[in-house]
């Protein structure tokens, strides 16, 4: 079922209670000079509440538990703007290697790297990216990550990165990437590569549904407290009705984004068609939400003084991210499209 | 039974007993009896009214099995419903205020569609913002006298009977003061006059009523408290039948359709599946919606978000559907022409049941708490 | 130049004026029961006005005005709903015939059609539509028009119709036609039936605009009279700010007619580009003008009894004849897209 | 000279003077001294106020002239006009409101860029309702004494004069009482913050004043009739200038060519060839207007229906292309990072010059005559 378990909701609680108390934004305007300590730390945090193992099995130390709950929790990581490569470390990187620790042929080398990194990405010590051409030819936060990764075709190699660029998110880099170890191959890696698009871009459609939420409160709040020709801004029809726009976006992308981890965790033969659904939902709904959130919070929204532009940018980065729009809607109309 | 038992039954049956072809349109004087008659049809084999108690025609259905019952009967292009006036809204406001001598005498004659529905709220001067009803009702021996003009009436022209608001305090302002009164469309001091809506059908009609006596045996609840009886129905939790998701999921499905059918411009593709997203959205939310209410929970003003959203779903998913028909989108009838017929029904979605400007406003400031 | 010249001004005034006058939406809705003399009264009028003649040259008994001119007069028939074959009879058969008579090759025959009946056109005698597959596959009002043609790849028809078909517009039937008369075939036809469609596309979006225009007019005289919660509803922002919505579209979208009035009647290579870019931005600008009249009105605006209707579903109607939406904007992209 | 050998001369001088690379951002030290350099080379070149009167630097280029040259200039990829405040603001409001003198004082240094000006409108209480500005003008020998905050000043980080409107009245009301001022932003009593905008550069800044002493020779037109100054200027034939066409035509094409590098999705196809039809429709309704004030118009608040087109067409434009690019869209710099900036650049469209609800409220009781 889509809607959240009393479980999940409670947990979501829980994150939104321990990064609201911690000062993100803070850590986010650090991690945009490449000092990435207060990140990790609040990482560190995370991983105390479960969040880095959500998606690891609990024979590495994770908390095997499913993707719907690593849904639950990045769609909190993107409320708070958390900095740092949530959709891969949390979501992605744990799925490829599981997906290939499970897989018969490739099952032994694939132990091999699963051990080797998921009890460390579980405890939060460890925190991973990866380069997944086409549909992400950067690896996100290679700076601040202790594995590198690039899965392109049927190789999986352990990558070098190159000089970072800047990303349009002050708090994000996107770094081009080389092989400098092979770690594995054939189809079994295909297969994996498949895996980990799929609950990266889950994870990353949790990012930008919670990022999306943020900025709907962020523009209530302010429109509740801005007064210009003697009314609160939030008063006036025209800023109403925009962002009431935004909340029927947003509440009718959510339903969509669990059931897209419902089925990517049965392994239903509908999971891409779903996962894209939800993709293409929260990226507009968040789209949205940005749009509506700078022009009612105008020229104060337009600085990197308020924090709100940690939200803005990063929505207008993950946008491009995981698949574009088209190539989401594309493999949403190549599903099976029954109803029942 | 389980759902998935009781689900294909009703797909057996639909198979069994749908009409060959389309029937006439329903609010033409043929088609309004062509769909009454498939009602009995539908009533006879206990199918009309799922969800309401066996008592008065239903069989229990939990709300995942309405949903369900919905999902197959939209998918198999069932005929529309030409008793939801009554069946989606007064029969929820019987069962939640209503007496029992009420629902006894009238519910199994809407469920067997032998007395079908009108719903008379709007009055000329009183559209968007209904709570400006001037239509009066007078106290008299045993009853009340309706005096007053009730327009848009869908269903009116052809329909038994009518159920509305009604000032029974004319000192009362706006909220306060109405009455929820039922009446008949063939009683003394009631003229109906049929409008020709945009499709040239007569979906709905301006009722004038001069001292029509109703008995307080009609009257619904308690006299004066007929708005918050008549908005708790909005948001009752069959409230969700106003537009229930098996609609939009199969007008989406045959978007695909018609969409692959026209060799899949690539160029609508981005439509066509947000059509499809849309729906499934729809059908996804109802579905926890429902599930919340099961638990207990209420519906209230998170009503409106739906109202909007399958509204505007519903008029861009046709406007894709005419823009792929091309020069064949503005034909009436003929084989594609449902799409046009669907497309001028998507059209009323944003006026009636409380504009979208006023959903719009009732999200802003009791969802989100912006100031009044 | 895209603006109006002053006698171009003088002459849309002076159409509006005379339709103004008479009882337009009366003579729709006789059109809608078949009854078409009193709209055949209004072409007449209108003939009188030298609308009728504004695309035949002077030596058929036309103004030999140029597309521009002819595009003023379709703007004003748009904006009063002019029942009747608009841009089939004013501007496209006119534009064929004429292409067919100055083509060398077909010079003799093409004289020949156009003395049948472009002076009658001219004179408003006749009245003509057409089938243009597949961008017009029906031909609308073949029940009430004189001459019903049929143009199909390269050869010209005269045209039985067939059984009647309603259309959206109740004012309106197509028909679907078969040739009954060759009238000529080869190149010269190709040709003259290319020109027929930039005409028709031209008319057509021409009579799109108009209607939108009237549209936007007749929801701020409705806005500013009825009153709901205690105010005119054209008080609230909301409508306020879609009805401006709706003046914006228009506005940008009448510059595009006059540039492709221009270009076509230049003969310039660029007249498709410009044709369809302008029936494109009169269409979106059209529909936008006409959901929100609908929904300005409310459920007034949903009934046969107002007026409204004749002009909701004119714009319905002609949105999808003279090539769609999709096809106009490929056509743009498949043009001449430099600048200067 | 005709417009074409006119275009051609522009077009050659910008084929062989353009700068090879992008230059740095304008709103860094750096950039800004570049942008500063460009400025001069124009000037010297005859081509840096081509519209203007030729005693100031400029060459009483005709409104369609310097169409052209707005066109040739953004078409060839030439740099942002670091001076735009001046001169497409200030200079104007000299032109119709100035006295000789400051004419004569004035426009030839901004003319070469020796002087780059800022605006000073907004204040952090006087945004979207430019009407509360607060800032003070208060009489003294000789001149004002200037106080309070301006912020939002764009350029003001690193230009040497600002110009605004100050509160010269203190019983005048909201529109009234306000004067129209000129100042150094190197004056004693004056402190700049600059901000960082939403890419990092510090395009505006905060402008404290305390007691800033400005002449009677730095006032525009008469003390207490500001508002109607500024606001001529905004509607004034050079108003035009605020966005001109040559912007867009030049990203539409950019953007067609960045389609069909992409392969010509066609899935993409309907937005972009919007963008080219929107900017051409820009294009065509400016030479329109162009002409009517040539032969004597005026612009009034039509100007309105512009602001909020340009704005909207610039970002969905942008839009276009940041999905076009998919993956690449997010990165700073490189040989697709324009459209970024360009992006974050259009984003700021529907806020500044009076934001598009202020507009589209305008457009709805100017033009259209709702009631207010």
């Amino acid at each position: 079922m889509p809607a959240l378990t009393a479980e999940q909701e409670q947990f979501a609680a829980a994150l939104h209670d321990a990064l609201g108390a911690a000062d993100v934004p803070g850590a986010a305007r650090r991690w945009a000079d490449c000092c990435y300590q207060p990140g990790r730390a609040l990482w560190r945090t995370l991983a105390g509440l479960g969040v880095t193992g959500l998606a690891v099995a609990e024979r590495w130390g994770g908390a095997g538990a499913s993707l719907a709950d690593a849904a639950v929790a990045c769609e909190e990581l993107g409320r708070h703007a958390l900095p740092g490569p949530v959709p891969e470390s949390v979501a992605a990187v744990p799925a490829l290697l599981a997906a290939l620790a499970d897989d018969g042929p490739a099952n032994e080398r694939g132990d091999e790297l699963a051990g080797r990194w998921l009890p460390g990405l579980a405890a939060g010590d460890l925190m991973a990216t990866l380069a997944l051409p086409p549909w992400l030819p950067y690896a996100a936060d290679a700076g601040a990550a202790d594995v590198v990764l690039l899965a392109e075709e049927d190789v999986l190699w352990l990558a070098r990165p190159g000089e970072p660029r800047r990303s349009v998110d002050p708090a994000r880099t996107v770094s081009p990437v080389t092989g400098r170890e092979k770690l594995a191959g054939g189809p079994a890696v295909t297969a994996a590569t498949a895996r980990a698009l799929d609950a990266g871009a889950l994870a990353c459609a949790a990012q930008l549904l919670g990022a999306g939420r943020a900025l709907l409160a962020a523009s209530v709040r302010h429109a509740g407290q801005r007064v210009q020709f003697g009314r609160p801004v939030g008063a006036f029809q025209a800023v109403q009705h925009q962002l009431a726009g935004v909340a029927i976006g947003l509440e009718f992308a959510r339903p969509l984004l669990g059931a897209a981890a419902a089925t990517l965790a049965a392994g239903g033969s509908c999971a891409a068609r779903d996962v894209s659904a939800a993709k293409v939902a929260c990226t507009d709904a968040a789209c949205r939400a940005a749009r509506v959130a700078l022009q009612v919070h105008g020229a104060i929204g337009y600085t990197q003084e308020h924090d709100l532009h940690l939200w803005l940018t990063k929505v207008r980065a993950l946008t491009g991210a995981w698949g574009s729009q088209s190539w989401h809607r594309a493999r949403v109309l190549s599903g099976d499209l029954s109803w029942i | 039974m389980s759902l998935a038992e009781f689900r294909a039954e009703v797909r057996e049956w639909l198979r069994a007993h749908l009409p060959a072809g389309p029937l006439p349109p329903v609010d033409t004087a043929e088609g309004f009896e062509r769909h009454r008659g498939w009602e009995r049809e539908l009533a006879a084999a206990g199918l009309s009214v799922v969800s309401w108690p066996a008592a008065y025609g239903g069989r229990d259905a939990s709300l995942p099995e309405w949903l369900a019952f919905e999902e197959e009967y939209w998918a198999a292009g069932a005929p529309v419903r030409v008793g939801q006036n009554g069946l989606f809204l007064l029969a929820p406001t019987l069962l939640a205020w209503g007496t029992d001598e009420q629902r006894d005498r009238l519910l199994p004659p809407m469920a067997r569609a032998d007395e079908i529905w009108a719903q008379a709220w709007s009055e000329p001067d009183a559209g968007s913002d209904l709570a400006a009803i001037g239509a009066r009702a007078a106290r008299t021996d045993g009853g009340w006298l309706l005096t007053g003009t009730k327009t848009w009436s869908s269903r009116a022209a052809f329909a038994e009977k009518a159920f509305g608001l009604f000032r029974s305090d004319p000192a009362g302002q706006r909220h306060r003061g109405l009455t929820y009164l039922m009446f008949s469309l063939r009683a003394e001091g009631v003229t109906v006059r049929p409008i020709r809506q945009l499709g040239g059908e007569t979906g709905f009609a301006e009722i004038f009523l001069d001292q029509v006596f109703v008995p307080d045996a009609d009257v619904v609840g308690t006299p004066g408290a007929g708005w918050r009886i008549a908005m708790s129905t909005a948001s009752h939790e069959r409230g969700l039948s106003l537009r229930s998701p098996g609609r939009f999921s199969a007008a989406a499905g045959r978007l695909v359709e018609l969409w692959r059918r026209s060799g899949e411009p690539a160029e609508l593709a981005g439509q066509v599946a947000d059509a499809w997203i849309g729906a499934r959205a729809y059908q996804l939310h109802t579905r926890a919606t429902a599930a919340r209410l099961a638990a207990g929970g209420t519906l209230g003003a998170e009503s409106s978000l739906g109202k909007v959203f399958w509204s505007e779903l519903d008029i861009s998913l046709h406007e894709t559907a005419l823009e792929l028909l091309g020069p064949e989108a503005e034909v009436r009838g003929g084989p594609d022409g449902r799409w046009l017929d669907g497309y001028l029904f998507a059209l009323a979605g944003p006026i009636y049941a409380g504009t979208n400007e006023i959903q719009r406003t009732v999200i802003a400031q009791r969802l989100l708490g912006l100031p009044r």
